[in-house]
């Protein structure tokens, strides 16, 4: 059952050294604001689960929180590299990092066999690629009724989902519009699971296409704005100027780590990281 | 009006694009000819876009797959698992879209890292959705700059199969789709032989000679007997195009 | 590309003796108009698929349309027996029906797959059942990873699926919304299908939560009421003294046949077959 | 207040409910039992029906599994598809409720024919959702009438199943919840042996003698020797039932 809650308590009671967690979303609702407080709380050795890795996972990696990452897409959408991921992966700053890579259909088929309780997920994927040399969770599966080969994926079973939302209702039940992605998959996958919202409502929008019932979720914290510079639908824009931004601000290892001491690690929480940024933006603006 | 290579890449790419269409776009050069073909001669084509929109109709072309406008503008918003599960997989999508950091004579295609996987040069995005477009849309085009780094004798890295090692092999894997119609470069176009699947250049753009286009691919690239150059940019085409690109600055 | 169409053309012209055909419904949204056409163009030899085969299936195997049955079950919700479905597996009238029979997650499951392009689903299901022993469509399959044996079901490919829905715009995308059941998922599991819908309209109402683009269907005609006497959210209510009534009209083979002859056979369209209702219920009234 | 055979059975299956359990509900009995303990000491109770609605809180207990009142009420409105997949088959159901055309003393359950299966007697509804419901619940309760025609010793047909064969049989075929905690009749209730699984009869209700439950069972039927009797319906809970009732009718 959901608890309505701070965000601090939240990640303090449910997220753990070592888990397996997922923080998703599709370009659209990136929990940005749970991931700081991820930071933080100086959580270590994570596993990062997400189909797009982006910024938020260039930062947590950047920081060392993981020490292996789950992924099939790991870019700044429209901008370029991660650098802070790259330079794990190719120099091992801060510390090595380990990869398991999928494709996007694989990822989801994964999920959803996770969501399902089901041991593994059936698709037509991966054939003739060098990724399944790459990861074991990924094999084959005959037709018992027709004898054709398929590719079976292995479920993906996660600790703690870390969603962002728009809106939870007074029962706490959590709804979503616009682009959901494989969001509502990721907190059915995990043991436990957080969302931050925009606002809480008497009774939710009528633009609200998904519901999460509270007694699936862990806890929910109100974060307006949580997804920034990801964006969501029907109260904020994306920043797509921090997306650029980035790119130099994560380029350079001491510079990053000064960022990321200023802006998010020595920082209060998620409303005081947004006038900072948002005052330089007004600067440079 | 100047046309730089990447613009006639995009008019090309969207010429070949038929309306009604159902095409699957990746972000960046496909999604800006997708969206260029839908404002020319296919205003019914239909762009699928794997963050869940159906039939996007978007005014600025996304700058990133997941846009805003994508979802307020699509047909239909489904979620990411059903995207490549009723959509994709099933045989619905008429065209993917994709593009390369490594292509190879079969067009294979490499988007995951330049040299060896366990100590990479360039650790590259990865696959996204691409092995599953390529294996899986009725027809795939390839939007790539050509270049001795992207057009390589082999592949660094495996991430979506082309052609395979040419011939029926691409077929023999069980692959569904008929594979990589068209590679389209900033220098011309390549298209496999009907018999061996190798690509061979059979367009080259205004002003573009054959040796550039050679000397700028790895392998010992085929010219087609029957070569010709690719119908210049139109100033509607051209119109169009930077139209679009105003809305993205 | 749907072809916004007259019913009696999209009937004549897409399903033919001997097709497997679902008329899929839960409840809610199902085909009744279509249906009827069906009965009235004399299509013969067909399977009929459907997870809760209702009144309007005991109407088609009642008049001997139907050679097999695919379903998981048949009943009149809140009134008891279909009789001419008992009739032809009890007493094989008008014909001997042969019968595969699921069970809903089995069914759902099979329809997922077809949608999927995928010849089996996997599930947790029909262990230790007797269902097991009465088709050859469901087997074991082990799971590549933890070696666990689970339950697959064969692919339900349609050539036919039949949907009623609320809306269909300017473009000839049809939506729907309230419970929607397995609706998506036959039109996606068959080669053709047919939508009949309440309106047609300039842009959808907003309560629409499921589209379904015009380019996956076949045909769309605007049939009012097409639903009766299931419902229509957001258009007509479930006429439950129809099912009630059914339970005397379909116990009488006679009786039966009459009623089919003077309200579905011999009437010109589905309107005409509302009036006719339409005036007895209220004489009844 | 004339208290029927049918009222107590409701009453009794409504008090098994606890608030916030999370309850796939069938049609019919089930469904008023579930709506009854929502109504008196389980407000927050979460009823699951097959046709997608998860948190349906009807003011009439619906008389079909799929009223648009359950979709209008309900927290959330699925697929068929996912109800069975995410949330049944997950294990996120609580308590499963289902009722039987026959039942055995494993509480294995049969609604698909009487008669060879070839050549029925009867012919039923069929499965529906009950296999999976009483495999994948964490508990199964059944409400059922109890005569020699439902309490049989030998199923016709097994359509899903409580205990098989007892012990730890149910568990061996793999089997994720429970099983069957109790069987609500009309006369009393019966649960399982803790460790054979074999039904035992546990409570009567009101005014009914062992004698009449025992000539109503098809098997030599045990009894607890902790037998007690069901606390007679509460003026609150009959006007509560007949309040539905009159909502029904």
């Amino acid at each position: 059952m959901a608890e309505i809650t701070s965000l601090h308590a939240a990640v303090a009671g449910l997220v753990r050294d070592g888990d397996t967690v997922a923080l998703e979303g599709f370009t659209h609702l990136i929990p940005y604001a749970a991931g700081h407080e991820i930071l933080r709380q100086t959580l270590h050795h994570l596993t990062l689960v997400r189909m797009t890795p982006d910024v938020l996972y260039d930062q947590m990696i950047g920081v060392g929180a993981a020490d292996r990452l789950v992924f099939s897409w790991g870019g700044n959408p429209g901008v370029g590299s991660l650098h802070r991921f790259r330079d794990a992966v190719e120099d091992g700053w801060p510390h090595p990092i380990e990869l398991e890579e999928h494709s996007h259909a694989g990822m989801a088929a994964r999920y959803v066999a996770a969501a399902s309780g089901l041991p593994f997920g059936t698709l037509r994927g991966y054939v003739g690629s060098d990724l399944l040399e790459r990861t074991a969770n990924v094999a084959t599966v005959t037709c018992p009724f027709t004898g054709e080969e398929l590719t079976a994926v292995r479920a993906l079973d996660l600790d703690v989902a870390v969603i962002h939302a728009q809106q939870v209702d007074r029962h706490g039940n959590v709804g979503l519009w616009g682009l959901t992605g494989v969001q509502k998959e990721a907190v059915l996958a995990a043991d436990r699971s957080i969302v931050t919202v925009e606002e809480r409502v008497t009774a939710f929008d009528s633009r609200v296409t998904t519901v999460l019932p509270a007694w699936v979720l862990s806890a929910v914290a109100v974060v307006p704005h949580g997804s920034h510079p990801s964006y969501t639908q029907g109260y904020s824009n994306r920043d797509n100027a921090f997306y650029a931004a980035w790119d130099a601000i994560s380029r350079d290892r001491g510079r990053f780590a000064a960022w990321m001491r200023g802006h998010v690690l020595d920082v209060d929480d998620f409303g005081d990281h947004l006038r900072l940024v948002d005052a330089e933006s007004a600067l440079a603006g | 009006m100047t046309v730089s290579a990447d613009d006639i890449m995009t008019v090309v790419a969207a010429r070949t694009l038929r309306d009604r269409a159902v095409c699957f776009v990746g972000i960046g050069l496909p999604s800006l000819a997708a969206n260029l073909a839908r404002r020319l001669h296919a205003p019914d084509i239909v762009l699928v876009y794997e963050s869940g929109a159906i039939g996007a109709k978007p005014t600025t072309p996304p700058l990133s797959i997941g846009d805003g406008e994508l979802a307020e503008t699509a047909d239909a918003v489904v979620s990411v698992p059903e995207i490549f599960a009723y959509w994709l997989q099933a045989g619905r999508i008429d065209v993917g879209f994709l593009s390369a950091a490594q292509i190879d004579r079969y067009a294979n295609i490499n988007t995951t890292v330049i040299g060896p996987y366990d100590d990479p040069k360039v650790r590259l995005p990865g696959a996204g959705g691409a092995p599953e477009i390529a294996a899986s849309s009725r027809e795939v085009i390839v939007v790539v700059r050509q270049s001795l780094r992207t057009f390589v004798d082999r592949l660094d890295f495996v991430t979506s199969v082309g052609h395979h090692a040419g011939h029926d092999s691409r077929a023999r894997l069980g692959l569904r789709g008929r594979g990589p119609i068209a590679v389209i470069t900033d220098l011309g176009v390549l298209r496999p032989d009907p018999v061996s699947q190798e690509l061979v250049l059979t367009e080259v753009h205004p002003g573009v000679v054959v040796e550039e286009v050679s000397a700028r691919t790895g392998w010992p690239l085929r010219i087609s007997p029957t070569l010709t150059v690719t119908a210049a940019p139109t100033p509607v085409e051209l119109t169009a195009l930077e139209e679009l690109r105003g809305r993205l600055a």
